[in-house]
């Protein structure tokens, strides 16, 4: 039975749609298919065909631990999926917003394996049912506020028209749990912010796009216009200024039609002021802009106010647009590229205010846990170990390392060489992992399938390989290598994308490819004596970056075989040691530095600085007035790691 | 009174009337340009059905209705143009604020 | 025949009438845009409905993309493109009613009462049109053709000029 | 009876197009796939977003499909198997294919959503880039057939195919047909890794399965017309005629999906830069060439 099934009886016809759904499944990654491949899964061999969006997707793979942000975005999405939807978890039980799973198996390729087979019978039988659960999650209930198409800003609870313009205000959900100034739903999720209906029950979302008037205007002056009674317009005769009417209408004396005119209270008019009661649609009166600008009402006319008329003119509205690199006052969207986009980082937020098809303001933040080295007590040194590692699935030997030598540092043990040795073939092993993670990223991207598939088996194969799979695998990887290098077009595709200046807040890669050489296994003696030289490019963009992961992967191939053996790292017994000790490991991503202190034997207080906290502040510069597909690119190939982002 | 003509003609005669309404009653320049439009389709219709009546063997009919389209493509792309010159100086295409064009 | 094609003829006119009047109705810019659109393939199928194919295909391939290019500067330039605020985009709404109507009359009164001389009896098939036009085109009235050629040209390079954002002078 | 023959036709290719897809994709030959996924997908539920446009978020797959069809309509398969030979013909293709964009701006506009809007306005910049190298080309082939009738341009090829010809017209053309049907590289308006699905990404169920069916009419249509227009359509030595235009359309097919396959996803600035600056010259330098090679050679 699964939760999500869809109305219906399980007659003949629903029951041959039902196998051939079960035949059929398309799945939508909870966090990200770079997880997935972290974790060993490949999801595509084990018969699910991955789709972009959560509409076209039958099966929810929720796959390891996510944080409480993550899981409310995944109710989002869950939310959208059309029905008879299943819920697929590997390797985590509390899943609070989301219903309860249909099909729980364990964290690895064999459980992915007949967890599917569990899931298609279960579509098999249970697709259709006469009764049905409707899936409802507090982030998706909503407050309905009225707002006016042309004033984003003039926000009321209960209909009525704008007091700037008179449009009639237009209904709009917002998120109701949330009560801090973003007015629109917060809770981004993958990729779309859409109203959607089921066929059960109604769980809106505050739609936004293409009607502009229901775009999210970021301003935080929502006072509710005061609708102040001194000026508001009057229509007066051009010959006969003593006639003066509220409603437009033609002069008694000359039967002129009278022209409408913004009555000043302070007026010098020879004509006594009436007193102006509400007009009857919505009124007019342009009451002073808050913000001071053009006064409209004050032109210097012969008193006869030629901007101002009976209905809303078009300079107010565009006046406070901001202006486009073009000059063009547009109207600008702010659009999530949600945690589960499908080419970027999983559990990164990128929301872009988009000005057509160009990005004119980025805001980037992750919505992975932020995991507190130490919780409560002091740490025996094997689980402060397993926590680091724990902490980034992408990496989690670099960290493992990490952990292990600053251990040894306070302790001041010195390692064996052959320990060492042993490490040095680890880190690379895992950088080759990593990166070739990345080219998968980055395949698809570019819109390569056939990258994607070559070099996410590659990583597969990679992860827990030892010393003579890896040299039976250097030609698979070396003709890899080769073809990238040959792909028409790749070179004018990257060049001169996303290029950042030389700073000092860059790491690993990232800053590699801008020239600057601070590699970290540079000072280490181990990996002097194998004749380590730090490869580095000097164009700063997308292209060299691509270039200098490549050149990486073969050199991190040569340092294995260099040092002829790959042993993960050990935290090594410090018996009941105090001291301060501190560790810096070239991560894939960059150098990553750790400072904590033992006491006899425990970890008492430990202090991360981890590459990709940095790389996050470079993204608002980076694609400033970029196109969409430039934008999404550059961000893809900081290879930031939203998991050890430690805010 | 030939009857055959009256369909097409009427269309061109609606046509004609609605681009007129619309040509006059908009405010805004692009709808402007969409009136105009219609008046010079309901024009071609005539234009069509008066080569097609009347005189169906010489083709300076048919040709005819080309320089119409023609005329069409230009004044959009000329309309347009301007309309983007008006936006990006005053932020707004309304026919109202048009008085203070100069010259 | 005749009455299948004066069939075809009025629907096809309807069609194009109604579009044209939803054109000005709605409020929504991009149903609006897409009416003419609509508005003008109806009438490429009256041509060919009159057996001007050549004419007809040329009408409802070009159109297409004319009004779909309109249709983005209709987005571009409204206030409110979505239609959801019902605003009222019009003004001195009696006077253009009248206009419009008394320009309907007088086309009706004149299509219909005067003499339009004696009917064709044959319209020469697609093929021959075609070529009689292109021969037209390039013999008879060559030069009207290339002046209308080289409007587009002018037209299409005073459009981006007048468009392109003037180079920033330091004003006086 | 033709008309259903064609349309029973065109049904079987777009399913051998679904399939050739899977396998550029995929890498394995699975026949049945498409079956099974359009049963699954006609299953499923079809949600309507709430704000939509309800008029274009309804009319956007069925117009696809309708101006897939009607292309079809004038394209010979034999010399007899044709619906109606119009004297436009190959104009008439064009003319068709242009509602292709009209119902993409629709699916954008429709659902009202930002990736569906996005990739709505991107095609029609696509269509600013590619629409004059359909044009243009299809000029050249008329050139030399001396009429727009596609049974008469495929007779003109009895002794010389036209991709021999004007082999500059045939690579404009094929570049511009596989930016019509947003086939990768031009995959701008269902970009997955851009836009997550794009104009598709709204669509759910019976609406998604005749989005899809859509644009697998349009790929055969267009393979179709490529063949028509520059690989004799159905002349061939020792094979009966059919047998010819089948073959040739499903190798242009696979060309076609196979093409894209090893080019990263083309900007929408380089698409337009590239086309007109190095296309139309092209084109109007293939139409001179044709000219000249009509008077030249007898």
């Amino acid at each position: 039975m699964i939760v999500g099934a869809r109305q219906g009886k399980l007659s003949g016809l629903r029951q041959l749609v039902a196998k051939a759904m079960a035949r059929e499944l398309t799945g939508f990654l909870v966090p990200g298919l770079d997880i997935a491949h972290a974790w060993g899964l490949d999801v595509e061999a084990a018969g699910v065909r991955l789709v972009a969006s959560p509409r076209h997707a039958s099966v929810l793979l929720v796959v390891g631990d996510i944080s409480p942000a993550l899981r409310n975005a995944a109710a989002v999405i869950y939310a959208q999926m059309a029905r008879p939807r299943a819920l697929l978890v590997l390797g985590t039980d509390d899943l609070s917003p989301l219903p309860s799973a249909d099909v729980t198996a364990e964290l690895s390729q064999h459980g992915l394996i007949d967890g599917i087979a569990q899931l298609r019978i279960a579509f098999a039988e249970g697709a259709f049912r006469p009764e049905v659960a409707d899936f409802d999650a507090p982030m998706l209930h909503v407050r309905v506020e009225y707002t006016c198409p042309m004033h984003p800003e003039v926000v009321q609870d209960e209909p009525g028209s704008c007091p700037k313009c008179g449009m009639t205000l237009e209904p709009r959900e917002v998120s109701a749990n949330d009560v801090d100034t973003h007015p629109h739903e917060t809770h981004d999720h993958h990729n779309e912010s859409h109203g959607h209906q089921h066929e059960s029950h109604d769980h809106p979302h505050e739609a936004h796009g293409h009607h502009h008037e229901t775009h999210s205007h970021q301003h935080q002056a929502h006072e509710h216009q005061p609708v102040d009674q001194g000026a508001s317009v009057e229509y007066t005769c051009p010959m006969h200024p003593e006639v003066v009417q509220d409603e437009p209408g033609s002069c008694p004396k000359c039967g002129m039609t009278l022209e409408p005119r913004k009555a000043q209270n302070s007026q010098a008019h020879a004509h006594a002021s009436l007193d102006h009661s509400e007009m009857d649609h919505g009124d007019m009166d342009h009451s002073e802009m808050d913000h001071g600008g053009m006064d409209h009402g004050e032109m210097d006319h012969s008193g006869m106010d030629h901007g101002d008329h009976a209905f809303m003119s078009m300079i107010d509205v565009t006046k406070d647009l901001p202006r486009s690199s073009d000059g063009l006052p547009m109207d600008w969207i702010d659009v999530p590229f949600g945690p589960f986009f499908p080419g970027l980082p999983s559990g990164l937020l990128l929301t872009l205010t988009l000005d057509g098809d160009t990005v004119a303001g980025s805001s980037a933040r992750t919505l992975a846990e932020n995991v507190a080295l130490l919780h409560h007590s002091a740490l025996e040194p094997h689980s402060f170990v397993a926590r680091l590692s724990n902490l980034e699935p992408l990496a989690p030997l670099a960290y493992r390392l990490l952990a292990c030598q600053a251990m040894e540092n306070a302790a001041g043990i010195k390692t064996t060489a052959v320990a060492a040795h042993g490490r040095v073939g680890a880190l690379e092993r895992e950088r080759i992992t990593s990166h070739l993670g990345w080219l998968a990223l980055f395949g698809q991207q570019m819109g390569f399938d056939w990258l994607l598939r070559r070099a996410a088996s590659l990583q597969l194969k990679f992860q827990h390989a030892n010393y003579q799979q890896i040299m039976a695998l250097k030609p698979d990887i070396v003709s890899l290598i080769k073809r990238l290098r040959r792909t028409p077009l790749l070179k004018s595709r990257n060049a001169g994308i996303g290029r950042l200046a030389q700073d000092n807040v860059l790491r690993g890669p990232v800053a590699r490819a801008v020239g600057i050489n601070n590699d970290a296994r540079s000072t280490n003696p181990v990996y002097t004596s194998l004749g380590f030289k730090a490869i580095s490019r000097d164009s700063g963009d997308s292209l060299a970056r691509l270039q200098v992961r490549l050149d990486e992967i073969s050199q991190s191939l040569a340092l294995i075989d260099a040092t002829g053996a790959i042993e993960p790292p050990e935290p090594a017994n410090i018996g009941s040691a105090t001291g301060a000790g501190e560790a810096l490991v070239e991560t894939p991503r960059g150098a990553a530095h750790l400072q904590l202190t033992l006491e006899n034997g425990r970890v008492v207080t430990a202090q991360l600085e981890t590459p990709s906290t940095r790389h996050l502040t470079l993204i608002d510069a980076l694609i400033e007035q970029q196109s969409l597909g430039d934008a999404l690119l550059a961000v893809g190939s900081l290879d930031l790691s939203p998991w050890e982002i430690r805010q | 009174m030939t009857p055959e003509l009256f369909p097409a003609l009427i269309t061109g005669a609606a046509l004609f009337g609605i681009g007129i309404y619309g040509a006059l009653s908009q405010t805004n320049l692009v709808m402007l340009l969409m009136g105009v439009e219609l008046i010079l389709a309901g024009a071609m219709v005539n234009l069509v059905a008066f080569w097609h009546h009347l005189h169906p063997d010489t083709p300076a009919g048919q040709m005819f209705v080309l320089i119409v389209m023609t005329v069409m493509a230009v004044e959009m792309a000329v309309g347009f143009g301007v309309a983007i010159a008006r936006f990006r100086a005053i932020g707004s295409v309304e026919m109202e604020e048009a008085a203070e064009l100069k010259g | 025949m005749i009455s299948v094609q004066l069939f075809f003829i009025s629907f096809f006119g309807l069609a194009a009438v109604w579009f044209a009047v939803v054109v000005f109705r709605t409020h929504s810019m991009m149903r609006s845009a897409l009416a003419l659109l609509f508005s003008q393939t109806a009438l490429g199928a009256m041509f060919i409905g009159m057996q001007a194919e050549f004419l007809g295909v040329l009408q409802i391939m070009m159109m297409a993309t004319e009004m779909s290019i309109m249709a983005i500067f209709m987005v571009m330039f409204m206030m409110d493109p979505g239609g959801l605020g019902k605003m009222d985009m019009t003004h001195q709404k009696r006077l253009s009613v009248i206009a419009g109507l008394v320009a309907f009359v007088a086309v009706v009164v004149v299509a219909v009462f005067a003499d339009w001389g004696p009917l064709a009896s044959s319209v020469p098939d697609a093929a021959q049109q075609i070529e009689d036009l292109g021969l037209e085109l390039l013999g008879r009235s060559m030069l009207i053709f290339e002046t209308a050629g080289l409007t587009i040209l002018t037209a299409m390079i005073a459009a981006t000029a007048v468009a392109v954002e003037p180079i920033k002078r330091n004003r006086d | 009876m033709t008309t259903a023959l064609i349309l029973l036709l065109l049904a079987v290719g777009a399913y051998l197009v679904a399939v050739i897809e899977a396998w550029t994709t995929s890498g394995r030959w699975r026949l049945t796939a498409p079956i099974t996924a359009g049963i699954a997908l006609l299953g499923r539920e079809s949600i309507v977003p709430r704000k939509s446009d309800r008029v274009f978020f309804e009319v956007a797959p069925v117009l696809l499909l309708i101006s897939a069809l009607i292309a079809a309509t004038v394209l010979p398969l034999t010399p007899d198997l044709i619906i109606t030979d119009l004297a436009t013909g190959a104009l008439f293709i064009n003319a068709a294919l242009v509602y292709v964009l009209v119902a993409l701006l629709m699916a954008g506009w429709g659902p009202d959503g930002a990736y569906a809007m996005i990739g709505g306005w991107r095609f029609l910049g696509q269509l600013i880039a590619y629409a004059m190298l359909i044009v243009m080309p299809v000029t050249a082939v008329a050139m030399r057939a001396e009429s727009l009738l596609t049974t008469q341009i495929v007779a003109s090829q009895a002794d010389l195919w036209n991709i021999l010809y004007q082999p500059l017209g045939f690579v404009l053309f094929f570049v511009a047909a596989m930016a019509l049907a947003f086939l990768p590289p031009f995959d701008l308006t269902t970009a997955n890794s851009e836009l997550a699905g794009g104009v598709e990404a709204e669509y759910s169920g019976v609406r998604l399965a005749v989005f899809r069916l859509g644009r697998l009419v349009l790929v055969i249509t267009l393979a179709t017309t490529t063949v028509v227009f520059y690989l004799g359509g159905w002349q061939g030595p020792w094979l009966p005629p059919w047998a010819w235009s089948a073959i040739k359309i499903l190798a242009v097919t696979a060309l076609m999906l196979l093409a894209g396959r090893a080019l990263p996803r083309i900007r929408e600035a380089d698409l337009l830069n590239l086309c007109w600056k190095l296309g139309i010259p092209l084109a109007l330098l293939n139409i001179f060439v044709v000219g000249l090679l009509i008077l030249v050679w007898p």
